[in-house]
Formats: C-alpha cells, structure tokens, sequence
C-alpha cells in the first residue's frame, strides 16, 4: 500500500458541486494506494469530457487526449512500457459513442488496461444533450421531443464483444467502487469498469436517488459466478428495474502485450531506438 | 549498329498473371550485370483480369525515369500487343507464346519483330506447369539480348530460396534455358539491342516504400502502426517481413484514426514510431495529428499519394496532398514535410524524419506517391550507407539527469529554443501531465492570456529551429541557365532526365528539386528563382500546389507550368518535348 | 454633462450563476428601447465555477464591437470586481450586494462609484428566492441610468412565459422594482451616464449562430445531422428548438464522420443538408467532404473556430481555420469558404451557402468563430429580410423532365460549365449510380487517362463558375485612403469601429473586409490592394492565413499585421491603438 | 416479382473468377425481382473493397461510399427518401472494422435497411491483410506470426448493440442466400445478413470448402425459434465446429424513420426545400 497523498495534487477539480465525478476520483486514488502503486508507475489517459478531466486533479503521469480517442493512445502507451500501469478515463459519450470503435476493437485485442467509463448518460461538458446511454425518450437539447434511440448496453457489448473482465460501480458507493477499481487493475488484461455517475447538472432523470433505487451488489447475490459466461450475459442485460453492480464477468486470457514477442526482453521504450548495424548491413544484400 | 546497354522491356497481363513478379525478378538480373536499371509498374484496382503491366528501362548511366519507346515486349495476353503496339520502336521485338491470336502484319508493317516461340509448350514439357511460360517469355528475352544465361539462374535460385536441389527451381531453369537458347539461336542475331554486363559492380535494386521503411528502419524505428491502404502498405509490409531482425512491433489497427493515435502513444512512451497511409487514412489522422502538436508528441507520418480527390484512382499516381498536409488540422502548429524524389532521398527521409520529430516534438509527413513507392531503381549499394545514418533524439532526459533533477519536471517548460526537455514516463521525478487543451508548463490545462501566447510562440519558435535543419532544394545544372525546372517528390526522375536531353539539345538549363519543403526554405528560392531567366514548374497535380506554395511564401509567380493529372508519372521525353513545343499550361 | 447613450454594462460570476442569461434579458431591454446594443460572452470550458462573464455595450449608432471601458459593472462574485477594476472608467459604478467582502476605498481611488444595495435581501424579501439576485443587480442598474422600468418588466414577463399572471414572474417583478427604485432614487441623481429610449424603432437582438440558423431556415434546409461541439452546437440547438415550425430533421449521431455522411446522403437524395462542427469535428470530415466533392454532392458545412491547436482554447475564439478548409481532403477540387463578419453576412452565409452548395454541387463552408456565434447584437429587423433570400437549386431536372429524358441519364455529364443536372434518385428514367472513385459519365468507375482528365476539369471549371458568384470583398471608407486595414470574419466588428476612431483622429483610412473568401477574389484584390498606399492586416491567428492566401493568390505581401492569438477578440480601440503606435507585429 | 433482367447491365465484374461475391450479386438480384423492386426505386449504398464494388455490376441507384462509411450515408438516404429501399452493401473490413462504430449505432436506431456484409475474414482488395473477423492466428503479410487477435463476432455483436434482423449466410447456397436477403429486406427495420464468402485468392484456410464444412441451416433445425432472444444469442455464440447460417434472431421494433415526425407527410426529399414566408416572419419576432 502506497501513501494516497502521494496522489494529492493542488487543482481544484471545476466539476460542479456534487458531480459523481468527486467520488470516482477518490476512489480511484484510494484504489492506487491500496495496490500500493505510484504516480510514477501510473499512467492515466482519458478522453475529453468532464469526467476526462480527471487526471487534472490527481497527480500521476497522465496524456489527456481527445474526445473519444482515449483508448488506442492508451494501447499504444501499454504497448511501449508494459511495466506502467495504464487506466483509461472516459465519458460515455467520449468511450461508447465517438469512441465506440476503439472499444470493441480493444476488447480483441486484451491489453492490459483498465477503462473507467464515467457515464452520467448525457453529454456533460457540452451543457446537455442526451448520449448513447441516455434512456430512450430523454428529453435534452439536440431531443426536445425526446431521443428516438434505444440506449447502448455497455454491459452486453462488452460480453459480446470479448472483454475478459466486465464490471459496473456506482459513485453513489464509493467504497464498493474503489473495491472494484481494484479488481479491475489487478485483471491482467482489458477491464471494462462502467460508472454510474449522477450528472447534477444535466440530467435530472437518472439522479443519485434513480440509481440508489435500483442499484444491487453481485457480491449479496449469493452463489453468482462472475466466471460464467452464461450468468454474466444475463446479468448484463439487466437494467431499468434492478441494476446490478459488481463484477459481472470475469475470464482469463493472455494480454495482447505477452504475445507481442519484441516486448520479451522488457519494455520497448528502453530499448528504442534500436539499430545494429550489421543487421541493417545483411538486410541490405536482400536487395542485391 | 547494335544499341548496347539501352533499352526498354516490358512485360504484361492480367493482374494474376505476375507481370508484376516476373519483371522484377528479371530486373533483379540486370542489376546483379552491373546495370542500371528504373523500372516501374501500372495496375488497377482490381485483383484480377484487367491490364496491368511491369516496365524496366536499361542504361549504363544511372537512370531516374522510365522513357516512352519500348525494344522487348513481352505480353502475357493478347491485350497486352494492342494496347503497347504504338509504344514499340522500330527493330523492336514481341515476345509471343507460339498460338498468339494476332496478325503478325500488325507487327512487321510498323517495322516489329514478332517473335513467337512456343512458350507454354516449353513451360509444359521442360518444366511440367504452364505457369512457368512467364519465365520462357523473360529467357527468350535474355537470349535476344545476349544477357548471359547466368543472370537468369541466379535469379530463378534465389526466387526458390537458393536451394540448388529444388525440383521447382530446377525445373525453371530448365524451362528458362530452353527458352534462352531458342531466343538467342533464333532470333539474336537479327535483333539490334544488346545488352553487355559491366562487371564489378555493386548495385541494389529497391524502390521508394522500401527505402523509407529500410531508413526507418536505420533511425531504430521499433514501432508501426497502420491501416492498410495503397500505395503505402508495402511500407509496412516491408517492417512487418523484417520485423524480428528490427525488433519493430507491427500493429495492423481497425482503422487510421487507431493507427495514428497507437503511435502517439508509443511515441510519447519514448519509442521511435510511425504510421503510414494514403490519402484517406490521413485524412481520417487530421485530428490526431493536431493532438500530437499541442502535446509535443514526436510522429512521423507517410503519405503515399495517389490520384484524388476520395477514392479517386486508388493504383495511379498524383502528388496533390502538398498543401493539405501543410494546413491540416484545426489551428497552427510547427510540422515538418519532407518530399523525397529519389530511392536515396527516400532512405534519408525514413531516418531524417525521426530526428526532426524528436528534436523538435512535432508531427513530420514523408510524402510520396504511387509511383514513387513501387518503382525500383538499380543504384549502387554505397548510396546507402548505413554509417552515414545519425540519430538524433533531441533533448531527451536520461535516468541519469532524472535522477539529479532538483526541481518539478515541465514536460512543457518554456526555452528559448521552443524545446522543451522530454522524459519517457516511469521515473518518479520525471511523473508528467500533458494534454490537447492548451496548458502551463506543468501541462495543466490553462485558458489565461498570457500563458496561452507563451505556449503558442514556443511552439512556433521550435519551426525557426526546424528550418535551419532543413535542406534547401538541390539545384542541378548550370548556375547561369535559362531555364528552370521546378519540381518536388517524384518528379525529380523525370524533370532529371528531360534536362539531361534538354541540354543535350544545347539549351541551358537547370533543376531546382524540392526534397524537404516545409519549413519552406525561401532564401534559397529566392536566390535560385528570383533571378531565373525562364522557369516551369512541373508538377503531377491539377492546381501546381508547390507553385501556389512558393508564391505565398516568397511572392514569386510561376505563370508557366506543366502539370499532369492523369494518374500516371512523367517521363523525361513527354517533359522535355513539352518544354520545345512551348506547350505550357497555365492554369 | 451627462453622457447619453453611450455605455457598457458587464455582468460577471462563476459559471452557472447566470450571468450570461440575465445579461442577455438586459440586453433585450436595451434593444426594445430602440438602443444599438452589442454584446460577448466569455466563459471558461467548465459548467460552474471559475468565472465568466458578459458585457453589453449601448449606443446610439450601430455598433459592431465592444469596447474597453466598463461604465457599470454587475458583478455575482468577488472575484468579478477583482477581475474588471482595471476596465472601469472614472465615474462608472459597480453594483454590489451589500455585505461584498471588497473596502470601498479601491473603488473610491479609481473615481469608481461603489454602489452597494442589499440585494440579495430583496430578492428573498421581494420575491422569496434569493437567486432572483441577478434580476436585483440588472434592475438596479437600469434605475441607475434611467432605462424606464416598462422594459425590465417586459422582459422579465417574456421571460415567464408573458402569463401575467405567472407569480414567479410577478416575484421577479417586485424584486425589480424595488430594485429598480432604489438604484433610480440613491444613486441615479449622482451617476453621469444615462440611457434614453428611441421611439419608434424596430430592433432585432441576435447572435451569429443563431443567424446562421436561421438563414439555412430560410433556404429551406430540411436537415442538420452533427455531433456536440463548443461553439457550433447552439447553431444545431435553435433549428432543434424550431424544428416542428420548420420541418427540420436534427440528428445527433454517434460522431463527426457520421454526421456529415448523413448530411451527404440527406443531400444526395435531393434534401437540403448541412453539418456544424467546430475544429476537431471538422478534422473528422475532412474524409467525406472529400467524398461530397468527387461524387458531386451538395454540402453545407459550418465551423465555428476556437482556439487551436487540437482541444486548445476550447470556449476561446480564434481564426485559424481558413488554410484547413480552402486545403482539407486529399487531392483537389471545388469548394467555397464563406466567411461573415456580422449577424447580416451570418444570416446571408446561412442561405447562400445552399445556393452555392446546390448550383455548383459542391461542398460548402460557413466559417464563423466563438466571438461571433456568441455575440448578440441589435439590429433593425428589415435587415433581416426573408423577402430577399432567394432559393437557386441549380440544375435540377423536375419529375416532368425525366419522365421527357429520351437518353439514358447520366449523373456525372460532362458539360461547357462543369454542371451535371442532378436528379432526385426514385424516378425510373434517372437510375443512377455514383462512387468515390473517378468515374465516367454515368458514375462507373474509370481509370483511363482521357475520361479522368475530362472529369477533374469538369470539376475545376465550376470553380470558375462559383467565382462569379462570389461577393467581392467589401471595401468601407474613401478609395483612396492611406491606410487600408484587411480583415476576414468577425474582425469586421472591431477594424469597423478602429476605422471610425482613426477617421476622426482624421486619418483617411479605409477598411477591405473579406466575407466570401473562397473562390479567392483576386481581382478586387489587385485593384485594391496594388494601389494601396499602406495596408494592415488584422487577423485572431498567428501565421497571419488571409495574407498568406492573399499572398498566394495575387503575389501582393502585406508585411504589416495586426495578429492576436489569445483567445479573445480585438476591440476597435485596441487596433486603432496599436495602429497610432504603429505597434506592428510582423511575422 | 419484377423482371430480374431489370438489374442487369453490361459490366464484367472485376471479381476473381470463383469469388463468392458472385453468388451475392446473382442472390441479390434474385431476391429484389423476386420482392417486385425495381432499379429505381432500389439504392445500393456500399463502402469501398472488392465486395463494395458490386453496385457497379447490376443496375440500381447506387451510392459507392468510402471504405466503413456506407451506414451513415444509406441513413441519410433513407431519411431523405423512405420510399426508397435501401440496401448497404460492405465487407467485413469495411462493415467491422473501420466501419465498426457506424455498426453499433445504426442497430439502436433500427433504421429500415438491410445490410449484407460479405465476410470473407481477410481485406481482399489492398492484397491479403488479416481482417477483424479473421480467426486468431491467421497468417498475412501485416501478421507475418499469426494475428494475435480473439475475431470479432458479428452476430453476437449485433444481438448484444441491439440489431432487431440478425442473419447469416453463405455464398456456397446462393438459394439459401437469396431467400435470406428478400427476408432482411421484408423485415421493417436494421437487418444484418452477414455472408460467409469465401476469398479464392487471400484467404486459403476460410474455403468453400471449410464453410461448407461448418454451416448448417437453422431452418432445418426442429423447433428454432428466431424470435426467441435466448436461442438467437446461443446460435450467435456458434462458430468454428458448426456455423449456423438462415435467420438468427428476428424481433419488431419502430423503425427509426417512423418516430420522425417531419417524415409523416411523405419523403423529405419530396418537401425539400422547405420554405413558409410566414412561418419566418414569425420566428423573426422571437428576436425582438
Ligand atoms: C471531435 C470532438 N467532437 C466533439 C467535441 C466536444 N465535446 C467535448 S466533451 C463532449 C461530450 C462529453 O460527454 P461525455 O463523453 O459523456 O462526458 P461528460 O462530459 O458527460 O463527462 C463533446 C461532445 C470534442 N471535443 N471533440
Ligand atoms: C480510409 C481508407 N483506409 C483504407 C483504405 C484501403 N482499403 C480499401 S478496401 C480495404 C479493405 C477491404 O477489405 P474488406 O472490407 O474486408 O473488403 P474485401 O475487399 O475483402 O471485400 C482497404 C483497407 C481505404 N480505401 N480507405
Ligand atoms: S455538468 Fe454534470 S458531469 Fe459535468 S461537472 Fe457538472 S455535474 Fe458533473
Ligand atoms: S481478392 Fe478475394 S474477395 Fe477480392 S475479388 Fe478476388 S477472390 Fe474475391
Ligand atoms: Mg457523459
Ligand atoms: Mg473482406
């Protein structure tokens, strides 16, 4: 266990009072320290977005990117340095819809990363409209008779699409939440952690209260199996009445990064550039 | 009367049939004779059928381009002799399997040598597979021309992994030395053009993508990441081949925008990466590229164009990305562009691209073409000298200074140079934000007047830097001459080579090539330009970008320009026979 | 000695206080009293906290920009008094809540009025809520300078749904007359600036989005597909607002690429459609205009510019677009860039840009900035004029013409100008098919030279057609001035009120404002410009774009600029400033 | 039933002889004459690749895209225009690759296409590289060691993102193939006919051979239920051993053009520009 402050840094967060987005910062900072990492073995990458400004108010190495494009730079960076430990910070807007790609094609692929998406089910920094997850019928902005889509089930694609570990918190329980976050970093591969996260601001629909109401712990079902397949898809699809949170799916499945065999010898950053002459030399005679 | 060490061949198909393969195999030959050799290929979009063909020239001087009049044909269909008829000389020779439905007067009247010889017969009976007719047709050529037969062999031994013992290869060469001899016996003493080794040489043959990955490859590039798109795969094709000998981590990506942003990742980890596309595949990095500027990300990027706008003409040629490269993205930023003309000029863009990228922390495209990236040219080996390939990372902190850093890291610290030092993340004194809004020093996100114009001008400062380093455009010929030729990129081979008959024409003239054009070196243009006699500007696009380039950054106009946008290359005679006509387009 | 209607208000607090909402109902009682009012915003990228502000400037004459000098300031915070006390001229006022932690005494040294009213008391007193406070501060100021009360009441009704009954408006009401009286009887009598009504007027108040919106309205556009973006989505936000009134389709998609392609196949099957995007976005279109421009689609793309590069500013304003747009996309083609510099030239764009998108089948830019999408100002309502928005659809063949079509119709013809009739695709004579890639006539992909060159120059040659209908650039003040002063967009407001400050210095200075700027007005350029006995160039960027294009286009170098890159907008007094002090920046 | 010569046209396919995207097209044109459609009242929208070139060989509206953009485009269309029917022709690069994210969000608009993906689990046109939906290990010139990639899963993707037609089949039974099609275009809504086409050139393991192997018709299974999400989601889940080909899951849902309330008086395009000087005088006043 590292020192949390270790993570304090002097940056008051511009969230607005009572914004989910407090609580996932804590508890994320709290989830470090309690799996005893370091801001200098951290890497945070995230999107843009409220939420994506996460890494603004923690100290840790951190590239905040563009809005969506959060994960393929994370890969990138994992890639290069397998010794850091990445996790990705997203919005829903920023992780399922603009970036939408980005994650099924990671799911494929494993790196080991853990993927935060905050997800208040609006669009927050742009003032409010409504997102891939906002429930169909959400009134908003771009909506005003409300939105004509039925909403992304992070959950199910997430299964779908191959994750090897699927997991849902609330910012309402911090202390369930930094738990999971724990989980989700100690998986050696993709972790898809979805927030609900209350938008205090934007939307008035699926407030503390409406995820409090629904929200219940895996961990009280008793005998769930996160490791089976056949229980976690049902679970994934569950939503509206009952909200499951916890660990709904995990599996084991080698990294993207072990099979990789350039990075054997240790990370590729301590090894770059590379040149040996002679190679270069013999490679040269293929053209002859 | 014979012509030695002068001519052109030409083999084509359908695409499937192997023009492709076989001619460079029988290029390859002519290079390990000790000559020169330029050869470039045609296809089209498609897999297979349609017309494709595979074009070698031959010289004993180095050569840059390929010329109009061909002396072997070698057509693998029917398609191929009426389509290439007009292209032969006179003297000149098709190369026909034995049953070729073609009258034969079609030939003789314009002065052609038909030349049939039962190819799949020979295929067949020496060889046992039809397939190897492609190898018959180059024998016979070889014999025609008096290429030693040894040449031919080598080739065909390496092609089947050098193994004397292979039945395959044996049964090729048994198949190619019939040919040989019946092409030689029959029909050599007849032909004019020969071809005579020059012996103790050392040339390699390569083309262009080959070139800018073997340079990266030279700078320690240990990381692609791409999306296939032609013309520029091959580039990554190439590392991906080579890859355990390189230690480059190859990574095929869902689409351009993954490609792009993987490699700003690995590169702000500290690694030396690239990406590589065409048109399209940039178009969807335009952003990316942006966020790579504002978070001082070194990238270098590949753009091999080809005929546009969109899809266009997705296997031809066209050199129109220049301007959109220099202005995309959202907002202002240094980047350097370099615009490589020759197979050498294309190794140094590979490994120049990285220095700049890392000494200056910003985005650098390599531009080149279609044609450019598939024609392969005979050079010799020691233009590519590995020893001469610097690498230059810039300020990079090592451990060492980490470790004894007393105060905060600034991945964004403002210096007088624009630079600011970089750290790979990892070191606990080196822990280090960055992002794409604007920031303070420290990175933090900042929205102030004041921090905001220090950033900004740092930023723009580093392009003052980066264009001391930047070659001036080569100017060939004689100082005093009057007329220019301007050009950029691919052009260079043609625009060579039509000078070179310009003069020989007794008109003087020079050649003003742009080989790394952004930070635009405007002092040496005005220099060359400003006191030019006459100049064209010569380009493979529409709109003369690099004109438009060079009359906003110096005021000079080029009113008289020669510019081709119909998907294939120039050739020195269409150049320098346009210059005499005075046939000038200006647009 | 009191100074009539010539003042600026400035109302200032963190985010989500309102002072943006509020300012804008003062605004509107401004406007209703038959004042010119312009009014900006400044805001940070976050949704509450830090501190925002917006400033209303009033004037007898129509004005165009704000100007430095506060007479009353609003502040709901500390930090807004803190922040803007080096703005406030001698005499002005600050309206503070009573118990405002802030000694009077720095007020008082400025010859700053503190005026301190109670009025977070009021509102709880007078309207049981004290976040009618804002409405407290606005009343009071009106009092302060005399506005009658009947405008605040008005608006303050408006606002409420105009149910005069509504008690939270009548709440609000009495928290503004009490308000209103106070500030009229305690510190009106002392205070030296004042408004007074014009009778008879007829004002409209309203920003640049919202003018771009409703000129597309007014061309009929039937169909916004976009994705979120600062500061380009209020444009989407109103049409949705308006959406059952003008039968508009809004869809928001899932990301930039898809919103334009849907625009493209909106406008594809005969729908007038457009996008609106700022920077980022627009760097992920940048493929599919690409794909408009080849397949010959009408397209109507607006950018609202912020600060760049990447995120960089992203509530800031800046011009730094202009090279992107006339250069995005891989390899070239027609467009037009329409650049307004007021709420008319906004509302113009809004609708010209359809008839330039539909007559030339082309792709078409509105490019606008933060400043101006946010900034209101009043105007006269026939300025406005919906009797003169003409609808051209170009060629496009009616269902009567193609039940006549005896040939096969063919979506690509050639023609003398470059114009192919378009059909709606449904009509059993107009089957038609079209492709990104080049093609023939009749949309079947082609790689021959001859139909490619036929193609690309039909292309280019509505370029030439587009170019007659372009808008010369404006060019205000005497021909034969001293001083010309260059601008593009929204510099029209503050080079506008720079020219009238240095006409009365007495210098004869005029003003040449770029408003459609693409294809290039070369020719009035060189008529003005190559006479020009002093130029200036002003621009919001770095690298100065509009001389570079300039530059570009007709050799003629503007050496002097005027160039801001802070994020913020110029005001007229800080440019005639810098031109007195011949504090030119050259780059 | 139209007159299948309709659709006919004088151009040569530029496919390998032996492609499976010939068997597409014959079906395609089949099942359209076969729903009494018509060239004109038909629009093919298809992306860029071998499979995207096949509007060029049959006479139809046609809208060749860009390589992953058809979806977008082909909404655009249909909104514009929904007296048209709207097919969306793509390759599995194409239509889950670079087009991966278009695909997850058409399915939560149900917009009334019908998109047939010809899978041939390799990028055919640029030569041979590895694809999203090749199988892990394949071999190409980008993944010289096998790609180390888990495929992604159409079908299960589409059950999971929300597709309310989820069908595949193959180009080895063109009859299987035609009547699959005229039911994906019979179906109101999004329905994904994802193709088996075998790549005579590239892929040399996914043969005709190996998919005739595998595939079995869910129509001849006893008692299966496509409506029945369960079911669907266990057939989605099949591959390798056997592969289930016909129609996996079916479901009714508005499409998206029906909750559009500017589309009830007819097409757009029909009513476009739209323009009520009135109207616009009005809105006018609002500023005042
Ligand atoms: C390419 C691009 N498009 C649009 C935006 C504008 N933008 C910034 S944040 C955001 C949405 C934020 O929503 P979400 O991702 O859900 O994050 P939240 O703010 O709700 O935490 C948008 C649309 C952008 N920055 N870049
Ligand atoms: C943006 C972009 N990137 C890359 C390409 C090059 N490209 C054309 S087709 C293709 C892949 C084709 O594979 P697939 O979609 O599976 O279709 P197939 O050819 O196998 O039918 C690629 C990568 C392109 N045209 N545009
Ligand atoms: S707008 Fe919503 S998501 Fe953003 S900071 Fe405020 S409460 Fe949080
Ligand atoms: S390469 Fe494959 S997919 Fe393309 S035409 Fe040939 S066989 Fe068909
Ligand atoms: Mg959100
Ligand atoms: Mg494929």
């Amino acid at each position: 266990m590292s020192d949390m402050k270790l993570f304090n840094i002097d940056e008051k967060p511009t969230w607005c009072p009572g914004c989910g987005d407090f609580a996932i910062l804590a508890a994320l900072k709290l989830a470090l320290s309690g799996l005893d990492l370091y801001p200098h073995n951290t890497m945070l990458v995230s999107g843009i977005g409220c939420g994506s400004k996460l890494p603004y108010y923690m100290k840790a190495n951190a590239f905040d990117t563009l809005h969506g494009r959060a994960l393929p730079v994370a890969t990138g960076i994992k890639l290069a340095n397998h010794d850091l430990n990445v996790v990705v910070i997203s919005g829903d807007g920023d992780g399922y819809g603009i970036g939408g790609n980005h994650f099924m094609h990671v799911m494929r692929r494993n790196p080991d990363l853990t993927h935060i998406v905050e997800n208040n089910q609006v669009y927050g920094l742009t003032k409010g409209q409504y997102s891939p997850t906002s429930d169909k019928g959400y009134i908003s902005t771009t909506s005003p008779d409300g939105s004509i889509e039925i909403m992304v089930n992070p959950m199910a694609v997430a299964l779908a699409g191959g994750a090897t570990f699927v997991g849902r918190g609330f910012a309402g329980d911090p202390k369930h939440l930094t738990q999971l976050i724990m989980k989700g970093i100690r998986h050696k591969g993709y972790a898809l952690i979805d927030v609900l996260q209350p938008c205090v601001t934007y939307n008035k629909i699926n407030t503390y209260e409406w995820y409090k109401q629904r929200a219940y712990k895996l961990d009280d079902e008793e005998g769930y199996d996160a490791t089976d397949y056949e229980s976690a898809w049902r679970k994934a699809r569950e939503w509206d009445e009952r909200i499951p949170i916890g660990v709904i799916y995990q599996e084991d499945r080698l990294t993207y990064e072990a099979q990789v065999e350039e990075l054997a010898d240790g990370p590729l950053n301590r090894t770059s550039p590379h040149r040996d002459r002679e190679v270069l030399d013999s490679i040269k005679l293929e053209f002859v | 009367m014979a012509v030695i060490n002068d001519m052109t061949f030409k083999m084509g198909g359908e695409a499937g049939q192997g023009a492709d393969s076989s001619g460079h195999g029988f290029a390859k030959a002519l290079a390990r004779a000790g000559l020169y050799v330029y050869g470039n290929q045609d296809y089209m979009s498609r897999i297979r059928g349609g017309h494709n063909f595979f074009q070698i020239r031959v010289n004993e001087r180095d050569i840059q381009a390929s010329t109009p009049g061909i002396q072997v044909l070698m057509p693998l269909d029917l398609m191929t002799v009426t389509e290439h008829l007009d292209e032969m000389v006179p003297g000149s020779a098709v190369i026909m399997d034995a049953p070729m439905k073609i009258d034969d007067s079609r030939l003789t009247s314009r002065g052609i040598k038909p030349i049939r010889v039962p190819l799949t017969e020979i295929a067949q009976r020496e060889g046992g597979n039809k397939i190897m007719m492609n190898t018959a047709s180059l024998a016979v050529a070889a014999g025609l021309v008096d290429l030693p037969f040894e040449f031919i062999e080598q080739v065909i031994l390496d092609n089947f992994g050098n193994r004397k013992g292979s039945a395959i290869a044996q049964a090729n060469i048994a198949v190619a030395k019939a040919a040989y001899d019946e092409g030689a016996r029959e029909f050599g003493p007849d032909f004019e053009f020969k071809l005579k080794p020059i012996p103790n040489t050392h040339r390699m043959l390569i083309n262009g993508n080959q070139a800018i990955a073997f340079g990266a490859a030279a700078a320690g590039c240990r990381w692609i990441s791409m999306y296939p798109m032609t013309p520029a795969t091959t580039v990554t094709e190439w590392l991906a081949a080579h890859h355990k000998k390189l230690g480059i981590v190859v990574k095929e990506c869902e689409d351009e925008i993954t490609a792009v942003l993987m490699a700003i990742g690995a590169a702000h980890s500290g690694v030396r990466a690239m990406t590589a596309t065409s048109g399209g595949g940039l178009s969807l990095m335009v952003e990316a590229i942006g966020l790579a500027a504002i978070t001082e990300t070194p990238l270098v990027v590949v753009d091999a164009m080809r005929g546009g706008p969109s899809t266009g003409l997705p296997t031809r040629t066209e050199q129109s990305d220049l301007q959109f490269v220099i202005n995309l993205s959202q907002g202002e930023f240094p980047r350097v562009v370099l615009t490589p003309g020759t197979v050498e000029e294309c190794f140094q863009a590979g490994w120049r691209a990285f220095n700049f990228a890392e000494k200056y922390q910003i985005p650098v495209f390599i531009l080149t073409d279609m044609n450019q990236s598939n024609a392969i040219r005979a050079i010799d080996q020691d233009r590519f000298d590995m020893g001469a390939v610097e690498i230059n990372r810039g300020d990079l902190l090592t451990d060492a200074d980490l470790d004894a850093l007393t105060e905060p890291y600034l991945r964004h610290k403002l210096t007088a140079n624009g630079i600011s030092p970089r750290a790979m993340p990892g070191h606990p004194n080196g822990v280090m934000l960055t992002t794409s809004d604007e920031h303070f020093e420290n990175g933090q996100a900042v929205e102030e007047v004041e921090m905001r114009i220090l950033q900004m001008d740092k930023r723009m400062r580093k392009l003052d830097e980066a264009a001391k380093d930047i070659r001036p455009p080569l100017l060939e010929g004689p100082e005093d001459a009057d007329l220019t030729l301007v050009g950029w990129g691919t052009t260079y081979g043609p625009i060579h080579e039509a000078r070179l008959i310009l003069s020989a024409d007794g008109l003087k003239v020079n050649h003003l090539h742009y080989h790394e054009v952004w930070p635009f070196p405007s002092a040496r243009t005005e220099e060359v330009l400003g006191n030019a006699r006459r100049v064209i500007d010569i380009e493979n696009n529409y709109t003369g970008q690099l004109a438009l380039v060079i009359r906003m950054m110096t005021g000079i106009d080029i009113p008289h320009k020669i510019l081709k946008y119909d998907g294939r290359p120039f050739t020195g005679e269409d150049l320098a026979e346009k210059v005499r006509e005075g046939v000038l387009i200006n647009v």
